[in-house]
């Protein structure tokens, strides 16, 4: 038994490039990563919004009414769904002026669990304790 | 000159539209030029928002990023698509996309 | 009436520049306007046919297609096209192939001009 | 010797990184070194056969070609590639396709990686 | 006779992208748009480096040697071959400490015209007595 | 952590490379990332130059732009892709691009 922690770190804004929808669809992926692994080996991604990458967290995107394309917003419901920890920048939030009731979350769908709202120390400590880092 | 601007990104375009000048100057914000609408930086507006200029913002832009018109700095017009056109044939000769 | 000439350098995927020029020479043409598109850089990606739409995804052959009936005349850079291995053959039909001059040729005879530069 | 994973999403045309990533990948093989190499978003326009090498633009065809020559592994994320109108009959041959879990499951075995965002 | 006259403003840095180049060949091409137009009718092309812009000019650029593409500096030279007006902003070239004998030039090539140091206030001019202005 | 960090452009990295921290800091300046290793802006050098680090700048993307090692500040080493490779490997663990 043997994990590979990933961080995966969003800092792009969302929608002028991929980079911060391919951040969390690449998270999503370590779910049926192990058919390509031997048995006991996993991967472990914990995605953390930081700087500008906080934007992304909005709720009520209208991505598909507007551009046909799935909303960054339905990609972190995924991730929820599906386990991921996704960790969000305090100190980012605050100084955009971004509360806390502003911040998608699965509810809706049945997730248990929510975006954490953490402070950059979590996040610095996420990417001292992984592996590899992969910034977005 | 009459100069539509439009900005498309939050932070890198500051620098270059801080120079502009123009007799009728319009700054159209789009994609996530519209958090420069939007979103203070540490309490304050962005500093684009204190030049002498007409301000809009693209409400499919504001909507798909989960922003909504209440969001928007009062500086700011919130325009459709039918409208940008207009502002582009009758309020500005010269256009850039910066 | 008058008339629009915008070029995009932007590519289809991955950047939502390429998604705006569509729709503002959409919105354009519907209020009675000539619109002219020169595509060049990474927004040659545009011209190809059969581009498989996910949901993730911008694309752009549906919105070519209605424009190009709107009489908007859209053109690909050849040079910017055959470098990225995109051959006239798997072109969307209606989308013209020609160089930079076109692109200035347009502007000439426009009354507006926005130029969406890379990036 | 160790083994590089890398991943690059820029596109081939339009930036440098993607040459980047092909020089380092080269320079890492001459060592010895095991290295993979993903491509997702606008990377994947590498895969694509027959680019014209126009001297205004980087080609990547070649450096593929010796890349693969010496062991590296090269796979394109197959939905980036299919949304950009890129069918797997016009790749390049011995460039896999895959989706985002080749990836990770290649991070897995590696000693070191550099991941190669956007833009 | 009808001129029409563009400002060709470019303001990217060399090389991460296309920007660069694609604006003095779009400027260049100029030359060749009289077979698209009536008699009597041109583009007046003027091309101003501004910002980090200005990086775009420094001479010896050994692009082809690295990376086998055409530098932006023999796309200047072309330029200047075929009597391009190039105007580089005097303040960012002093803000980022680039002395003249730093800059390109085409003499080797034979071209009479020079790169042209100007105030920013002179390329404010021409984008006031273009007629369309072009952000690369 | 030992961190090498690529830095790849030349202004608007500047903020996220601030923030980093890690017992081993390496920051390798390529592609226009080169212009922190060698330009000043109104006569200072580049604030990531003074973050405690290890700093590198890749020659071939120097001479690219038409510039020489004389141009490169003394706090940086020049480097090549064979170089790199071998940073990479013995002296960083965790690598990120920004």
């Amino acid at each position: 038994m043997s994990n590979v922690k990933l961080a995966f770190l969003i800092q792009r804004p969302p929608y002028k490039s991929e980079t911060a929808t391919l951040g969390i669809t690449h998270a999503i992926s370590y779910q049926v990563v192990e058919m390509l692994l031997e048995d006991g080996q996993n991967v472990i991604p914990t995605v953390c919004m930081v700087g500008e990458g906080v934007l992304n967290c909005l709720k009520d995107q209208k991505a598909m009414e507007n551009y046909g394309v799935m909303s960054i917003e339905s990609h972190i419901k995924n991730g929820l769904l599906v386990d991921l920890d996704i960790l969000v920048c305090k100190e980012d939030l605050a100084r955009f002026g971004i509360s806390e009731d502003r911040i998608a979350d699965a509810e809706d769908m049945g997730a248990d669990k929510k975006l954490q709202i953490v402070p950059y120390a979590e996040i610095q400590k996420v990417m001292e304790s992984s592996n590899h880092l992969l910034v977005f | 000159m009459k100069l539509g601007v439009f900005v498309n990104d939050y932070k890198s375009t500051v620098e270059t539209v801080d120079r502009l000048t123009a007799e009728k100057l319009g700054i159209i914000f789009i994609q996530n030029g519209v958090f420069h609408a939007t979103i203070k930086d540490n309490g304050k507006a962005s500093p684009i928002l204190d030049k002498s200029a007409n301000f809009y913002a693209l409400s499919e832009d504001l909507a798909t990023r989960g922003l909504t018109n209440t969001d928007v700095d009062s500086r700011v017009k919130v325009v459709t698509y039918s409208d940008v056109v207009d502002l582009i044939f009758n309020d500005y000769e010269k256009l850039i996309w910066v | 009436m008058g008339t629009l000439t915008m070029a995009c350098f932007a590519s289809l995927v991955g950047s939502k520049s390429l998604d705006f020029a569509l729709k503002l020479a959409g919105a354009a043409a519907d209020k009675g306007h000539k619109v002219n598109l020169w595509l060049s850089s990474n927004g040659t990606m545009i011209g190809k046919a059969h581009q498989k739409h996910l949901k993730d995804y911008s694309t752009a052959e549906k919105p070519v297609m209605e424009l190009l009936k709107k009489g908007v005349e859209i053109c690909t850079c050849e040079a910017c096209a055959l470098a990225r291995g995109i051959q006239k053959t798997e072109a969307i039909e209606g989308i013209q192939w020609n160089a930079m001059h076109w692109y200035l040729a347009k502007i000439y005879n426009s009354d507006r001009v926005l130029h969406i530069g890379g990036e």
